[in-house]
């Protein structure tokens, strides 16, 4: 499936529709503007506008895909949770298809929630954190390839980023300013507790992560997705390097904050963490925007470790790595549900003097098989 | 037109709303968008009802069980938030005294609307055994306006989920479009 | 910076208020502030006739309202001199256990949801309810018995509650040792736990705190076995204790707790004797004083009466353990981080209600 | 009974030289009596390791510390104030953690001065069983460290136990 094809020839074939018109337009009224119209019928036709189009349409499909794995991510975190549990989950609402429209209408219904700004809080900061956290998890995501031909980032206009891998977690790694920023502009003191929890807790983690993918970025010998998903073509990363990856999927697991690192929104102690003051939809674009991390993260998994896109040709490529990207979400949602939480003092313990020489040491295996030439 | 010259950019954008705001509701443009949004957003509002994780009493832990697995009122997307900034419904389980009056008005102002209130066991609804106390008020009532009162002492899990349909078909009947909701 | 927990807060599981000060994550002063469901039990009291108190005695603890109400009678027992047939003595002893492991269900639920395993809180929740359905059997009601009355008990027990309770032992123990392979052999549990909220035995004997808390710091103190009451004398039980001094004994300490209600409940259903349950209670009190002391789930429960020959209590007094083991709170918190507070008082099994009065 | 004093001792304690075993009722009230002669006053046993007695409120304190250290009644369990139509009474119900034993200590106050020596600095739980006899009975309690209002919002104007309060119960 290619993506930038199937998105050339939409907007060509739209183009050339506009284009049909306004050249009937112009023969209709020559007496009006005809010459002008002709002229901006040239115009939209320029190759440069139908690319700028393309990949415009592009973000539109890649946006559509992601807002429908967030939903049914949700979807499966609530399914999952109730059959670990003991319960059905959400059940009866809509049409009783297995509650899948539940996660709709939550976001429906914070859609007609009152917006409420506390008196005392800084205003712009207030805003600007949602707006800082979802825009910075998106582009994150927009860089992620889905297959061969499936991606923004890596489109054979040219117009790809060379460095996509690194472009993901220069991406990624801006939330915690939004959560800081909104932590503490909040103005209340278990916001800006969860604020600071997040932003100690995800830079610790940032390097241990950081060091691992560095080593898948020695084995690939790229910065870029195409490269290491290529690269995996024989063996997925995941088996040289399975420290690495399980390295990797404990920090992404602090990353995206869920369960036994979910301090920043620790329920019990820090009301509901840095989102305590917000409501409406600009609660929802944080619970949305924490599944559409937790997306990002299987798919970083996938595009890493798992081989991406690689499999059994049956099954189209982008779909491939979308199951591989689920199965990596469900294995976290199964630690989230069934450990505790550990405090802060641990966590940053575990990052720093256990992560770190690990990853340390995974990076030097991966050097010497590297060495080795076996890479 | 002088007055609109002298307006800074604020009090324009507000200007506008009004008008803009006002013209819209008026209009059969207005009447159209509520007709075309209120049955959607009712559904979605009455599927998904989040109470506030706040208990009192006893029956605070009966509406515990009644997020356990035999009773379940996940099934009606019914999920506890510790802060009532993203609540919809006050679930007030238990005796109000005078000294817990006020952190509960509080709470309950904090909430964004549309929001509801249920009384939830006898305590709630009139105070229950401790109906002549000196220290206990009568009723929730008689500071916030209660939408879905539940009897019993305490009330069981399978009446708060009933209480539940019942605030779902409230909802159902009082139906807001887009631009009336508002 | 002072941060006030509650009255609204997740962490309380009631309606108190935790001040903390803390300075980065480290607490550094701690105040407790009860009161906010201060019901005026006490005055209450004094304007009802003996019966119509057991209701109210029952609300007194929404986790194990039995134990209160069973107090309640054997305060005024005491007070009138009646002598309890001993068939409605096996019956209350039985349902007590019941109600205790039913009331450190709750606690371990509660426990499991503050330390963010919510599987805790689900399954505990779940195996609760066996509990509560025998109780409900018996007296027909699920959180609010009103079963127990001045001289026995209110009825006779069900047919096959004899079968059932044995089933619900079972069954318990060997979810017990469930959930010890989902605790303890969790290492963030562990971690969460060990040398968290250390009490030593001297503060806690000299704060007056009571029940597991204070077993939990290597203190052997149960009323069951130090000043027995009922028919508990004639059952073979050993009370827990823990010499650890922190969350984890306090854990521990509940845990064997469960096992050993158990084990007091097969007792208790296997010898119950046939006769009588209920002996009839004069409509007025003598004039005097009545005692009576119990071990609540959560620690000493007390009560004292004052009658004047009429058929109302001239003052009741009720010693609540919670009341008593919360002024401690200070000196549990101090010196922690901000996430052990939900652990620490967590493991008091916190109830409100006993509190406040 | 002896195996099962020690049995109960909590371990690491100090051990009161004057600690009861056997008998326990009768030798606290000779120690009692032999200490404080003139002020304790009205013995009696009221059941299986329930004694009772009186003290003069001057001789409360003195005689509390000397329970705690001498006798080691290490636990205090409850403190109730009882309002008679003259008087004030304050109950004090003390045990021991190792002998099945618990003493009743009764003290009682004029009703125009209510006003005892407070034992928080003797045994900690104290302190909060304190402030609520003040805060529903009115009692005060000298050299207490906080004695505010604790159930009871701190505007409150009344006393609600009080046989003379009207309103509620």
């Amino acid at each position: 499936m290619n993506l930038y094809e199937f998105c050339y020839g939409i907007i060509h074939w739209l183009v050339d529709l506009i284009n049909h018109l306004w050249y009937w337009l112009g023969n209709v009224f020559p007496w009006w503007f005809g010459d002008f119209f002709n002229a901006v019928g040239d115009l939209a036709a320029s190759h440069g506008n139908i690319v700028v189009f393309t990949i415009l349409l592009e973000v539109l499909v890649i946006l559509i895909i992601a807002v429908i794995n967030v939903l049914n991510f949700i979807w499966i975190d609530r399914k999952f949770m109730g059959r670990m549990f003991d319960f059905y989950g959400p059940y009866y609402v809509g049409f009783r298809i297995g509650g899948w429209l539940q996660n709709i209408a939550d976001g429906i219904k914070l859609f007609v929630k009152e917006i409420i700004t506390p008196a005392k809080a800084d205003k712009i900061g207030f805003y600007l954190g949602p707006v800082i956290f979802v825009s910075s998890s998106f582009l994150a995501l927009s860089t992620i390839p889905l297959g061969r031909n499936f991606g923004i980032a890596t489109n054979p206009s040219g117009l790809g980023v060379p460095a996509s891998a690194l472009m993901a977690f220069a991406f990624f790694a801006i939330a915690p300013f939004a959560i800081l920023i909104s932590g503490w502009s909040s103005n209340n003191k278990y916001t800006l507790i969860g604020g600071m929890r997040s932003a100690a807790q995800m830079m610790s983690y940032e390097i241990p992560m950081l060091l691992t993918v560095a080593s898948v970025f020695l084995l690939a010998g790229s910065f870029d997705f195409m490269d290491i998903v290529s690269a995996q073509h024989g063996i997925w990363f995941a088996i040289p390097l399975a420290l690495g990856f399980v390295i990797f999927l404990v920090c992404l697991v602090a990353e995206v904050e869920i369960q036994p690192f979910d301090l920043p929104e620790a329920e019990a102690e820090l009301v509901e963490g840095w989102t305590t003051e917000y409501s409406g939809m600009r609660f929802g674009f944080f619970m949305m925007t924490s599944y559409l991390r937790g997306y990002i993260g299987g798919a970083l998994a996938t595009a890493l470790f798992l081989g991406g896109w690689h499999g059994p040709a049956l099954i189209p490529e982008p779909i491939w790595f979308l199951i591989k990207a689920y199965i990596v979400f469900v294995v976290i949602e199964w630690m989230r549900w069934s450990t505790p939480r550990v405090r802060v003092d641990q966590l940053l313990n575990i990052g720093w003097n256990r992560l770190m020489p690990l990853a340390m040491l995974n990076l030097l295996i991966a050097a010497s098989m590297k060495t080795m030439g076996w890479f | 037109m002088g007055n609109v010259i002298a307006f800074r950019s604020k009090d324009f954008i507000k200007w506008a709303d009004g008008v803009l705001e006002g013209v819209l509701r008026r209009s059969p443009v207005g009447s159209g968008v509520d007709y075309l949004t209120k049955d959607f957003f009712n559904w979605a509002t009455r599927n998904s009802i989040y109470p506030l994780h706040f208990g009192i009493m006893c029956c605070a832990l009966e509406m515990a069980v009644a997020s356990a697995p035999r009773f379940d009122a996940q099934r009606f997307g019914v999920i506890y938030r510790s802060t009532p900034r993203q609540c919809d419904v006050l679930l007030v389980n238990g005796p109000v005294s005078k000294k817990l009056k006020p952190a509960l008005r509080r709470l309950y102002d904090q909430m964004p609307g549309p929001k509801w209130v249920i009384a939830m066991g006898e305590c709630a609804i009139s105070g229950g055994p401790f109906y002549n106390s000196y220290s206990v008020v009568p009723g929730v009532d008689q500071f916030i306006p209660v939408d879905i009162y539940i009897p019993g002492c305490p009330a069981r899990p399978e009446a708060l989920i009933d209480g539940f349909i019942k605030l779902q078909k409230m909802i159902k009947e009082n139906k807001k479009g887009l631009l009336t909701g508002k | 910076m002072w941060n006030n927990m509650g009255p609204q807060h997740p962490m309380t599981h009631g309606l108190w208020n935790l001040r903390i000060k803390v300075d980065g994550e480290t607490i550094v002063d701690a105040e407790p502030e009860v009161g906010y469901l201060h019901r005026g039990i006490e005055k209450l009291c004094e304007n009802r006739t003996y019966t119509q108190i057991i209701p109210i005695a029952d609300r007194l603890c929404y986790g194990s309202s039995l134990t209160w109400s069973h107090l309640y009678c054997m305060t005024v027992e005491d007070l009138m001199g009646l002598e309890v047939p001993p068939r409605a003595e096996y019956i209350r002893v039985a349902s007590i256990e019941m109600q205790r492991i039913a009331s450190h269900l709750m606690w371990l639920a509660a426990y499991a949801a503050d330390l963010g395993a919510m599987i805790g809180f689900i399954y505990t929740m779940r195996d609760r309810e066996v509990f509560i359905d025998l109780l409900q059997a018996l007296t027909g009601s699920r959180i609010t018995y009103n079963f127990p009355r001045i001289g026995g008990v209110a009825h006779d027990i069900p047919p096959n509650f004899e079968r059932d309770s044995l089933r619900a032992c079972d069954y318990m123990e060997k979810k017990l040792k469930e959930y010890e392979d989902l605790f303890d052999g969790s290492k963030v549990f562990m971690m969460r736990n060990q040398g968290v909220g250390v009490f030593r035995k001297e503060d806690a004997m000299n704060l007056g705190v009571t029940g597991p808390p204070l077993r939990a710091s290597g203190v052997k103190y149960d009323l069951r076995k130090d000043m027995p009451y009922s028919v508990y004398p004639e059952m073979d039980f050993e009370p827990a204790t823990h010499p650890d001094c922190d969350c984890y004994a306090r854990y521990r300490v509940r845990m064997d707790e469960m096992y050993e209600s158990c084990k007091i409940i097969r007792q208790a259903v296997r010898k119950m004797p046939k006769g009588k349950w209920r002996a009839v209670a004069p409509r007025n009190a003598p004039a005097g004083t009545g005692l009576g002391r119990v071990e609540d789930p959560r620690g000493e429960g007390m009560m004292y009466v004052v009658g004047d020959g009429t058929d109302r209590p001239y003052r009741l007094k009720i010693r609540s353990p919670i009341f008593v083991t919360v002024s401690a709170a200070k000196k549990m918190l101090v010196g922690y981080k901000v996430a052990d507070v939900v652990a620490i008082m967590g493991g008091l099994d916190m109830c409100i209600g006993e509190a406040d009065r | 009974m002896g195996e099962r004093g020690t049995r109960f001792l909590p371990e690491g304690m100090e051990r009161p030289a004057s600690r009861i075993d056997d008998v326990p009722e009768e030798k606290v009230i000779r120690s009692l009596l032999d200490t404080f002669p003139s002020t304790v006053t009205d013995f009696k046993k009221l059941g299986k390791g329930v004694v009772r007695a009186r003290i003069e409120r001057r001789d409360l304190y003195r005689c509390c510390k000397f329970l705690k250290d001498q006798l080691g009644f290490e636990h205090l369990s409850m403190i109730s104030a009882v309002e008679y139509d003259k008087r004030f009474e304050i109950v004090y119900h003390i045990s021991c953690y190792g002998s099945c034993l618990l003493l009743e200590l009764i003290t009682s106050t004029p009703k125009d001065d209510p006003s005892v020596d407070s034992v928080t600095s003797i045994w900690g739980g104290a302190n909060w069983q304190e402030r609520e006899s003040y805060d529903l009975m009115g009692i005060k309690f000298n050299n207490h460290p906080k004695l505010e209002r604790i159930l009871l919002p701190k505007d409150t104007l009344y006393h609600p136990l009080r046989k003379d309060f009207k309103g509620g119960g």
